[in-house]
């Protein structure tokens, strides 16, 4: 279900180049805090310079929790055909925890299970089939 | 600080109100409210309403000044607040610094709202914005407010190993306490067996335990001690009450964020705990003092992980504690007599407004078969979107 | 009442700025009051901001805790306060009560704004409601904002003899005092040849007569004295700010109705003769006072009708005076020293709070060519949408 | 440019029958004072009642302000062509100023003027030609 010639859903967090998907987020340059996804200033009340770059998330996690999604979202999302999915909070390096599409069967779903970031397309009607990101059970990853 | 008082409280039955407009919702708690203060309209300096974004207020969020338009125009101070779920605490807070402040003698707060059907989506007319979680949490992830309940629930499940079982016992002990209450929506006690046969919506949260979409208004009105006295009955002063938002490095998955930072050592859901800390504070109150809580249970995992969070028990204690009938009313600590969310459902910008009409009428004696013996100091703790907090402690 | 002081104020250049997001406007302007203030961000135990309908806010109007989210999670109360163009002076008063309780020592109050092009449309998502007089003059009559302040004017050349260079003199009297300004969008002065030469939008006012929509924003610190007098510099007390909604039988045509009920005998735009009227009673003074006042100036006729409507002229002298010089920096009532909406711009939910940051730099004597001399109390009046008055007086 | 077989662009407020075009109101029983358009409760803050009945406004009133309104106006009114027009704020009988569309020569509005209701077609687009209330100078009525 992978495309890498697909568009993301949302072009300022995603993006796809020949080492696969990345997500986009910021880093602070002062405090060191990681941030996804991109934000204009630090939230660190203890920061004082807050200089922000731009910061692409490895693509490493481990599942923090999760749940499984039964009915359909309102219409912003589209899923077509639709079926229930899951969604879970990963914990990334860096130490930000970012949420998304857990494409893995269900049964297998665990906090701890290593996950590494992948994508999917999903149906974005008027536009066309598009991409977003999802995390998926990593084969070589620690648990 | 001056000392501010509640010279009464009012509210709509919560349901489903197609045929009556908002305006109308908030007509009928204000006018409750007046009654029981012993006051008119024109004798209001001052009104302050949580704003909702999905209907009324001129298409402005001006909820105030439509209904000062609608019943009197006699020229008092018109505030509005958003703070979505929280906005009635945000209301009630504001409405009490103008009173303590002395400009102002009596304040009413409203919170009447009608929501939209099924999960609760974006307000009209959000901007597609790629900076905005809440756009984002849509377009890339689908993930409804009962998600992120979700993984709260069952991350608890993994930590401290609540069973679905315990989850469905809080939901039927709200349903227990708000048979008794006659502006709850549902007032039929429900069984664990039927809560566990209810669809599952959100693994592990079935519907039974997640708050359904409602419509309702609530109204409560602040004044001096001068204005108490004349409003009649026994004097239920503020003891305190304070708003507050999230810290740094917050671990909770607070909607609609996609992405966080989070910090050892920083409280989970930390603009409630501070919120109520601070209200602790100002009240010269601490957990032992408390002889109700009324809290924000969205879904029966609030139920069990607020208490904690907020200091009465240890971590993983609430599941005994449910057990053993502590959270009931004649227990030791009764959380929600009312019935909570999960009895009259979310009407988002006037629920914690009728928390604090519950704890009115407790601390009153008027809360009928849900009463709390001897109840002195009642509080309420509530959670809106955008990391806002609330936090009111009442004393008789 | 407990004294609350203005600790620093700050603005970003009002202006179009398509590349600034409105949270970088915001954090612009509270960086200059907080320094001016002599503050950390984590110093604010409070903010409550203007809530604009159109950006921003996390798309729930929740503006203050947008920007505690980009720059200070630290845990500080936030308050969304609506009220269009009044939103700022609503903002103002909330957080001056918040101070004047006791329980708050330091509140920013915030507006940021990037306003929609052309005429001001209906917020996003407003709801087509037959009841909503806002939905109605769009869909029924068509009926701009200059549409109703054209209506005013009208009528004011009928009654008293208003000429149209009498309007045009007091658009170029604004863009006199606003060239001196560098937070001014137009600092070009103007003549009445080249207003009278404009294009007319709704007869009798031309394009150089109505404000434009512009972006901004605005902020003002307020504090205890014992933080006033920490942060350094000449104290600036808040004397006294009120705000207030209109009176059953308003003669105004007032926007958006498309119907009212005049009564003889009420106040015209008595929002904000009745807010400025409680400002005064909370500052114990009079207009003989007032050594500068800042109305919203939406459009020249406001400048002619607004200081005899809050009682500083007779009805039809205002015209005399603006030929006299007399409000003129250095005139006997200068209005508008900072230039006023006409040099601004609208940035509906900042500009209340602007005309607050003129107050200060003209009573902190840092108004540079606009000073108003040895100016010792300097006041604010605003209308918003919904009938919302405000207005604030600040003394050195 | 009257027609009576087309529908208000809003219902709720203006109704045509054989007698002709009236703007639906309310009044207040208990204080007299009259509403346009229809209200919940009564806005009078000494009335005690605030009973409230429809209330049809008579047609006959005099100008009390006029604009000509030249550039056009966002888009949820659609008036094809587009020409600049007249609006203004008539006095009705009982008390009540009611905004609208003025249909006469410009160089005829005055203060003063005597009017009476009327309706004129708008284009409302997709919904098709629609008519709204509209004041015509009134050739009887009082100046
Ligand atoms: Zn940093
Ligand atoms: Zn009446």
């Amino acid at each position: 279900m992978d495309s890498t010639t697909l568009r993301p859903v949302v072009d300022e967090i995603l993006k796809l180049d020949q080492a696969g998907a990345h997500l986009l987020g910021s880093a602070c340059q002062d405090c060191d805090t990681v941030y996804f996804p991109p934000v204009l200033s630090c939230r660190n009340p203890d920061c004082a310079g807050k200089t922000i770059v731009p910061f692409h998330l490895e693509g490493a996690g481990v599942l923090f929790s999760f749940t499984v999604q039964r009915y359909r979202p309102p219409a912003l999302f589209a899923l077509e055909p639709w079926e229930a999915y899951a969604i879970g909070s990963v914990d990334l390096a860096g130490g930000v925890r970012v949420l998304g599409i857990i494409r893995a069967p269900f049964d297998q779903l665990s906090p701890g299970l290593a996950v590494r970031l992948s994508t999917s397309v999903i149906n974005d009607g008027d536009e066309g089939a598009v991409i977003t990101h999802v995390f998926v059970p990593d084969e070589d990853g620690q648990g | 600080m001056r000392p501010v008082y509640v010279l009464g409280v009012g509210a709509h039955p919560w349901g489903k109100w197609p045929d009556t407009p908002q305006v109308g919702l908030a007509i009928h708690a204000m006018k409750a409210a007046l009654t029981e203060a012993n006051l008119e309209w024109r004798d209001l300096q001052g009104l302050v309403a949580a704003s909702s974004r999905f209907e009324g207020g001129m298409g402005w969020g001006l909820h105030a000044n439509e209904l000062a338009q609608a019943v009197s125009e006699h020229g008092m101070a018109c505030v509005n607040v958003g703070g979505a779920c929280a906005a009635g605490a945000v209301a009630f807070h504001t409405a009490q610094m103008m009173v303590a402040s002395g400009q102002y003698d009596t304040v009413a707060t409203l919170g009447a709202e009608r929501m939209p059907k099924g999960f609760i989506p974006r307000p009209p007319g959000a901007a597609d914005d790629p900076t905005d979680h809440d756009f984002l949490r849509w377009k890339t992830i689908g993930a409804t407010n009962p998600a992120y309940w979700a993984m709260e629930a069952r991350r608890r499940m993994y930590e401290v190993g609540t069973t679905e079982e315990t989850f469905a016992a809080a939901s039927v002990l709200m349903r227990r306490h708000g048979a008794h209450n006659p502006y709850a929506r549902f007032r039929t006690p429900s069984s664990v067996d039927e809560v566990m046969a209810s669809p599952m919506v959100s693994d592990p949260l079935r519907l039974l335990e997640i708050c359904a979409v409602s419509d309702g208004a609530a109204s409560v009105i602040l004044g001096s001690e001068a204005q108490a006295r004349r409003s009649g009955g026994p004097l239920i002063q503020v003891a305190g009450s304070a708003i507050a938002t999230g810290q740094f490095g917050d671990p909770a998955t607070r909607i609609p964020m996609v992405g966080s930072t989070p910090r050892p050592g920083v409280a989970h859901t930390s603009e409630v705990v501070g919120a109520v800390q601070k209200a602790w504070k100002a009240a010269s109150i601490g957990p032992e003092d408390v002889d109700l809580l009324e809290l924000a249970d969205n879904t029966a995992w609030h139920v069990l992980a607020w208490p904690e969070m907020l200091g009465f028990f240890e971590s993983g204690e609430s599941d005994r504690r449910l057990a053993a009938g502590d959270l009931q009313v004649g227990g030791r600590l009764p959380i929600n007599p009312s019935g909570g969310f999960l009895s009259f459902g979310e009407a988002t910008t006037a629920q914690a407004l009728l928390q604090i009409c519950e704890l009115f009428w407790q601390l009153r004696g008027q809360a009928g078969g849900r009463q709390v013996e001897n109840a002195r100091i009642a509080m309420s703790a509530v959670l809106g979107l955008g990391a806002n907090g609330g936090s009111v402690v009442l004393k008789r």
